[in-house]
């Protein structure tokens, strides 16, 4: 009971802090004027779950690079705002961590909703974006940069993996997802790849369910049947944060086993398996470019410094968050490079950066706004933490247009 | 029992020292590549040494580990073992490195494992070990399976090494064992069965009709299970509306007040489970325990929470039933942001205990997950309770006096005030309730009341404001419903079906299925 | 008895007081876009990011007046107004979608994006006329009237009122996000609308034409408040009072009161539709979050804030609590949930007549 | 004089096993005015809930000259010519005196014409008489809910008025008013019962007994005795389960 008490004050104080990190209350005492990061993750509505986690990583990178001595002298100042899972909001929002606030970079967004809501705000703005977030590709902004995974270095590799002898040659895939675009996109160029590789369309099951959905039992039940009928079956997850956790529990108490039918998901890591028992999970995959059982110096760094933050031990890393790391660091650099924050030096300053990433590989931003990353399978372990059973030996360039979604062909260059 | 350990004597001794040689030389695989590994553990599996058994398991529930030098070692509690020798070693823990394995080790391991158990003392043991053999099948097993078979007398177990045999002489060379094979698995109902019948197909032409068959009779039991099991998803469905909504059924059916944080309440209660869980998680004789410790912990915490409103706020706004509305959508937003900032946005784990994990299998072999199950027998408890407790006691009573005629019950001594928010918390006390368990099936964050809302008002309006019964049945209709539209129309659909159905009935009976009786509801 | 006494008074000082206030509000912003125009530097300027959110709260509030139409003056409680919203939104989209053409990223001449992604061959019939701005407008208001005259027909005609009528909007609302969720109804799916180019031959990205949506939505506030101005000042508007009050009194003065609520629910209806269709190029986007229930609740806290009943209060209502919001969740984004619910609680309890109510309050 | 004679016969209304009215009678002739007395609980109520359309019958005959008024709703009963005051008085209180006559006054009723209504000379006349008819012309413009009991009472008879309805269903008229108030409103409804026909529900004997007029008793939602008040009180199953209580 004492325990709670204190993370009660503690998590009270954590709020009031952040209210007065706010320029509103925090006097300046630097000499010159402080570069201004922008944040703009949900706080509260239903993608607070996954983006809480996010605002504390970049407030933790503000606060190690102030301790670092600033970037060009100056100090760093945190402007968070909540857009609160809105997307008008978002957009909102942006215009005004642009135009009140005037920030040198945002580091935001998880869906890619909220981004396309915010892109043109950026654009017309003429700001600067980075994205954490494994997103479905088709999309190309000079104004974004885009740090999360694009479906060449998630997906495929993924499945690759599972239709291999470690992965148990899968025959039959069900591709379950939350209905939207990610999801939407991911599976038509499974399909599309999966096609390429002989597996027709009879064989492969495609079902989507609203954000949220809780009630697994009829659809579990249907993926048993599927896989009844004599292949070797597998299942690729797209499903979207919330529903996981009833998802899971219905796999587990369906006594799906992820000897006879795996389920690779590429929305789920180490914060969302925290909110589940692991142990009936064990085995079950997750394709991601980061995992926080990585062992690599550079990720010893990043979860000392994040436990060094957040004091609480109960608290994962996870790739979006990795992602923000990286991006932040890259963003830093280029700043050095170009000595000056202004945006349109930085954005040239940053492609070709290379950081050595917690991942473990040494990324480099691309021409294309996107990262290269290695790509990692990891099985679930009882303990809510990844094994990670594959890692691809390079780094795989992002491809943001996917060569199995045939309109690219006639796609306008930008 | 003594035959067993007769045997197992018997076994050892009869070993050659060939095979025990294969055995130490088997054994390093264990600790390399994947590939190595599968084939180490089958090495290990056919030789039938019991040795390997533990280093198997170990190996399966990660707790093989393994020395710089390749030495394999087996963590037991606390102790380090040798795992060739089974002599405890002095090693640091922090110089080891524990072997991983992956999907495909694991299914050879569980295949290995189930030849090397089917000789265990324990019934329990034995009844796993087929399972795995069923799922492993191969040839090789078919000596190993008639042997376990003659000597197994309980009848559970015999039935599933009957199966696994079947299973394992589908894939044998031997057309009779074949045909054998496939007659024993086409008079099942198992899923499984005609999987690996499907699978055989293709390999074994000679005997297609005869395995098209055994599909056909498993399809035909399947089909009836399926109805069976579509129904129970429905009651399931059907349990979980209840239980958000009977809560509600009282503050909002019996009171008037719309309560619309009534969702936070239900969320509060599922975060009790954690604090209960938390507390609990040091306390071994307590863990157990802790689920059925936290329904009367989450019912004290969220009536008083509910009290306090009710005392608080709602009462000055009796008579605006939709001031409250205004009112408690604003309670909501502010409990829902104290529980974030207090426990964090992320989920919250929580464990089921065993006895509510894994699937049943009802009678006529229809499985049910166990959670699930548990949620349907406990919101009919609940229910039943909460009938309990209107119909026959002394506060029940002054409820309804209180409900039904305010001025009247006040003139004969009642004190109104006073049944008011007992009635308030004893209707957020249930929300509370319905939170603990709707946290063994969905997400434990803050957001985990704001998906129930909606359904419980049109639970409880289609059912008849006020009637107990009505809301039950339409719980349990909209459920079952719900989840018969579900293959045809897909999740989304069947639900959006659901929910223009149920305004459709109200314009037709906007009372419910149950409407109030009397003149008193039309005032 | 002389004929004057009975003469209609002049409205008395505090409806008077009201009327000038929302005159002070129509002209405090009619100004923004002109002092936009000043430098930087001046104290006078009002930055790009105030016009441009005030431009949002301008459509805010027309829909908080279609709501005030509707429940301060009808009693007509819908928890589903932020769906009316939604669908003019979404008819202005579609509007919009069209004049992308071949600047799509895909360069297909006549299909949105997300068509050409999800496969379309061919626009889906309900796209048809949608090319044309007079048609697209047309539906802005005739979808959320027709949506709103089926479910008010049967609902009134049922005497389904107050929570149970609530209860069912809501539902109405709940059942048509989740149904535009879905990528199959041809609408984007969760990602909705976006990445517009042009309105009327203007492209979105300009500060004027910030300036002309701010003004276009500016005129369509002053017109729905007239409009409103004059319906309830007029004997009907006295008749939905009167139904607001005692609604079946009014029926046994002879008074069908189905097809009297039905037309005021069809026209509150309309101007959310409204609201939404100026609201969708502002922002920039447009997606089935717009119909989540938890919107209309908002709206029915904007009106309630400023006070039911009384047009400058809802106008008052939206803009004071969007305002509120905008401050909040930048200066305060953990806590100002808080803040807010403590408003709708304390208005509630302590200000039941609204913002509104305390102005008149102390002209007493 | 239009007059229509309003007839119900073997009228019953069942809730939930509870009779309310049991194979009622009752005709009312153009012109006459009728008294219903009966204990609590006697089905008065009912009764005009039954002729206003607010209550459907389970069973029986309710006309209205040729029309069935079972088969009408309230809206168009009204419109039909029959008036109603509550026994509770309902006016609208967030709308002046001259409002709430100007509402009731007869004229088209749709949307669209009271959005086009404008007070013509007759109709503003006709107002003014009935406001000065019931005493409240110094109140005109005073918002209804801040009258007295007394008051709303007036205003409700004057609302009934301003229909000019064929018949009359007046519910408690004299409910909590003083002997003086009692007294206008007697002359006042036996003024007006040359115009209209009217049915007065009433506990107050003395004032049934001012109005002058037949009397219906009814008991357990049937009729017990109906004829002259004198007739009525010595009917001796009227004393038992009425008067000699």
């Amino acid at each position: 009971m004492t325990e709670t008490r204190k993370i009660t004050r503690r998590a009270a104080l954590a709020g009031l802090s952040t209210a007065l990190a706010t320029p509103a209350f925090r006097p300046s005492f630097a000499q010159a004027a402080p570069i201004k990061i922008g944040v703009l993750h949900s706080l509260s509505g239903t993608m607070a779950i996954s983006e809480t986690a996010l605002r504390d990583t970049v407030l933790m990178m503000v606060e190690h690079q102030n301790s670092k001595g600033g970037l060009l002298g100056r100090r760093l100042e945190a402007v968070v705002v909540d857009p609160a899972s809105n997307w008008p909001l978002f957009a909102e929002k942006a215009r005004e961590l642009l135009q009140v606030h005037k920030v040198d970079v945002t580091f935001g967004c998880w869906t890619s909703v909220s981004r396309k809501s915010v892109l043109p705000v950026f654009e017309e703005l003429n700001g600067m974006l980075f994205y954490p977030v494994q997103y479905e590709g088709e999309e190309e902004s000079r104004n974004i940069f885009y740090t999360g995974a694009a479906p060449n270095q998630q997906a495929i590799p993924a499945v690759e993996y599972l239709m291999g002898p470690d992965g148990g040659e899968a025959k039959r895939i069900a591709l379950l997802g939350t209905d939207y675009v990610y999801p939407r996109t991911t599976n038509r160029i499974l399909r599309g790849y999966l096609n390429s590789k002989g597996i027709t369309d009879a064989d492969i099951m495609e079902e989507y369910t609203p954000f949220g959905h809780s009630d697994w039992q009829g659809i579990v039940a249907r993926v048993k049947r599927f896989a009844g009928e004599g292949k070797k079956t597998a299942i690729v997850s797209t499903i979207n944060g919330d529903a996981n956790v009833p998802f899971y529990r219905e796999l587990g108490n369906q006594g799906i086993k992820a000897e006879d039918i795996p389920c690779v998901a590429f929305s789920v890591g180490e914060e969302e398996l925290a909110g589940i028992d692991a142990r009936p999970l064990v085995g079950h995959l997750a394709a991601w470019n980061y995992f926080m059982s990585v062992q690599s110096p550079a990720n010893t760094e990043f979860k000392n410094l994040w436990q060094a933050y957040i004091k609480n031990p109960r608290r994962v890393t996870n790739d979006p968050m990795e992602a923000t790391y990286t991006g932040f660091n890259m963003w830093a650099q280029a700043v050095a490079k170009a000595n000056t924050t202004a945006v349109d030096a930085v954005r040239t300053a940053v492609i070709g950066e290379k950081f050595a990433a917690p991942s473990g590989y040494t990324e480099e931003m691309l021409p294309n706004h996107h990262l290269s990353k290695p790509v990692m399978i990891g099985e679930i372990q009882a303990d809510g933490q990844f094994n990670i059973v594959y890692k691809t030996p390079a780094v795989v360039p992002a491809e943001n247009w996917s060569q199995f979604i045939p309109e690219n062909a006639n796609r306008r260059r930008g | 029992m003594k035959r067993t350990i007769l045997l197992l004597f018997l076994l050892l001794a009869a070993m050659p020292a060939r095979a025990q040689d294969a055995f130490l030389a088997a054994l390093p695989g264990l600790g390399g590549g994947f590939g190595a590994q599968v084939e180490a553990v089958g090495q290990l599996g056919t030789l039938g040494d019991p040795r390997a058994l533990p280093i198997l398991t170990a190996l399966s529930e990660g707790r093989l580990l393994r020395l710089a030098d390749g030495t394999l070692l087996i963590r037991d509690g606390t102790r380090l073992l040798n795992a060739a020798t089974g002599a405890p070693v002095d090693v640091a823990e922090a110089d080891t490195q524990r072997v991983t394995i992956n999907n495909r080790v694991r299914g050879a391991l569980r295949g290995a494992l189930g030849q090397l158990q089917i000789i265990s003392p324990n019934s329990a043991e034995r009844l796993a070990a087929a399972d795995a053999i069923f799922r492993a099948r191969s040839a090789e097993n078919v000596p190993l399976l008639d042997a376990a078979l003659a000597r197994e007398s309980v009848p559970e177990v015999r039935d599933r090494i009957a199966l696994a045999l079947a299973a394992s002489r589908l894939v044998a060379t031997n057309p009779a064992d074949k045909l054998a094979g496939i007659t024993a698995l086409g008079e099942t109902a198992s899923p499984q069965a005609r999987s690996i019948l499907l699978e055989a197909r293709a390999a074994n032409p000679e005997v297609a009709t005869q395995i098209d068959a055994a599909v056909a009779a498993i399809d035909q039991r399947l089909a009836i299970r399926r109805a069976a099991e579509t129904l129970f998803q429905g009651l399931s469905l059907g349990s979980v509306l209840l239980l958000a909504a009977l809560g509600l059924a009282v503050t909002f059916g019996v009171m008037g007040v719309i309560n619309m944080a009534h969702g936070e309440f239900v969320m509060l209660g599922a975060y009790t489970t954690v604090m209960v869980q938390d507390f609990a998680r040091d306390i071994p004789w307590l863990q157990p325990w802790s689920l059925p410790i936290a329904v009367p912990a989450a019912f004290l915490v969220t009536a008083a929470i509910g009290a306090a409103m009710e005392r608080g706020l709602i009462r000055h706004l009796y008579g605006r039933p939709l001031e409250t509305l205004l009112l408690t959508f604003g309670v909501g937003m502010m409990i829902q942001q104290a529980v974030r900032l207090i426990f964090g946005a992320q989920n919250r784990e929580v464990i089921s205990p065993p006895w509510m994990q894994g699937t049943l299998m009802l009678p006529f072999d229809i499985p049910v997950t166990a959670n699930r199950l548990w949620i349907l027998c406990f919101s009919l408890v609940i229910f039943g309770l909460i009938l309990a407790a209107i119909r026959m006691t002394r506060f029940g009573l002054e409820m309804r006096a209180v409900t039904q005629r305010r001025p009247i019950a006040a003139a004969m001594g009642i004190r109104t005030g006073r049944v008011d928010a007992l009635t308030f918390a004893f209707g957020s006390g249930i929300a509370g309730i319905a939170g603990v368990a709707l946290s063994q099936i969905d997400n434990v964050s803050p957001n985990l009341g704001t998906g129930y809302i909606i359904d419980s008002f049109l639970v409880v309006v289609f059912g008849g404001v006020g009637s107990l019964a009505g809301t039950l049945i339409a719980a349990f209709g909209l459920g079952v419903i719900n989840k018969m539209l579900e293959p045809w129309a897909g999740a989304v659909l069947a639900k959006v079906f659901v929910l223009v159905a149920v305004m459709a009935f109200i314009q037709r009976r906007p009372r419910g299925l149950f409407p109030q009786k009397g003149r008193a509801a039309e005032a | 008895m002389s004929a004057t006494t009975l003469d209609t008074p002049a409205p008395s000082r505090i409806r008077l007081g009201l009327r000038a206030v929302m005159g002070v509000v129509v002209v405090v912003l009619a100004t923004f876009p002109l002092l936009n125009m000043l430098p930087q530097d001046s104290v006078f300027h009002v930055s790009d990011f105030l016009v441009s959110v005030s431009g949002k709260w301008i459509c805010y509030a027309i829909l908080a007046l279609s709501l005030d139409l509707a429940w301060g003056y009808a009693g007509i409680l819908s928890l589903g107004h932020g769906a009316f919203f939604a669908l003019g939104g979404y008819a202005m989209g579609m509007h919009l979608m069209r004049l992308i053409g071949p600047r799509g990223v895909y360069g297909h001449p006549v299909l949105p994006d997300f068509m050409v992604f999800l496969g379309y061959q061919q626009l889906p019939w309900y796209w048809l006329g949608f090319d044309h701005f007079a048609f697209a407008m047309l539906m802005v208001l005739l979808v959320p009237g027709m949506l709103a005259l089926v479910l008010g027909w049967l609902c009134f005609r049922s005497r389904i009122t107050g929570v149970y009528l609530s209860i069912i909007t809501q539902a109405m609302t709940y059942a048509l996000m989740l149904a535009f969720f879905r990528n199959d109804m041809g609408f984007g799916g969760n990602n909705g609308f976006t990445d517009f180019k042009e309105l009327l031959g203007m492209p979105l990205n300009t500060g004027a034409a910030r300036a002309s949506l701010f003004y276009a939505s500016l005129v369509s506030l002053v017109g729905c408040y007239l409009f409103c101005l004059w319906m309830t000042g007029t004997k009907y508007g006295r008749v939905l009072t009167a139904i607001r009050d005692a609604e079946n009194r009014v029926r046994f003065l002879g008074y069908d009161t189905t097809s009297h609520k039905l037309f005021a629910f069809v026209a509150s209806a309309m101007m959310a539709g409204l609201a939404g269709a100026l609201y969708v190029p502002q922002v920039g986007i447009i997606n089935p979050g717009e119909f989540s229930p938890g919107n209309s609740i908002e709206a029915v806290i904007w009106v309630a804030v400023g006070g039911r009943g009384t047009l400058v209060g809802a106008v008052i209502g939206a803009f004071s609590v969007n305002g509120l919001k905008t401050w909040l969740t930048s200066a305060a984004p953990d806590l100002w949930l808080f803040v807010l619910g403590g408003l709708f609680v304390a208005v509630t309890l302590f200000l039941p007549k609204g913002l509104v109510g305390l102005l008149k309050g102390r002209a007493k | 004089m239009k007059g229509r004679r309003l007839y119900l016969d073997g009228v019953s209304v069942v809730f939930d096993g509870f009779r309310a009215l049991n194979n009622l009678a009752l005709v009312v002739e153009p012109g006459e005015m009728r008294a219903v007395i009966g204990p609590n609980g006697a089905g008065k109520t009912t009764m005009m809930d039954v002729i206003t359309g607010k209550t459907r019958p389970t069973s029986g005959i309710v006309t209205f000259g040729e029309l069935d008024l079972t088969r009408m709703d309230e809206a168009s009963i009204a419109n039909l010519g029959i008036g109603r005051k509550f026994q509770k008085p309902t006016v609208f209180d967030a709308l002046t005196v001259f409002e709430n006559l100007e509402l009731a006054l007869k004229a088209p009723r749709g949307p669209v014409a009271c959005l086009r209504w404008h007070l013509a000379g007759a109709g503003r006349t006709r107002i003014e008489e009935v406001t000065t008819e019931i005493g409240l012309t110094d109140r005109a413009h005073d918002l209804a809910g801040i009258l007295s009991h007394g008051q709303k009472q007036w205003l409700e008879i004057g609302m009934m008025l301003m229909q000019d309805p064929d018949l009359m269903l007046v519910d408690e008229p004299v409910a909590g008013m003083t002997d003086a108030e009692t007294e206008h409103t007697a002359k006042l409804l036996a003024r007006i019962a040359g115009r209209h026909s009217v049915v007065v529900v009433e506990h107050d004997l003395d004032f049934v007994r001012a109005l002058g007029c037949k009397v219906t008793v009814l008991h357990e939602g049937t009729l017990l005795s109906e004829g002259s008040i004198d007739h009525v009180q010595n009917d001796p199953r009227v004393v038992e389960v009425y008067l000699g209580r």
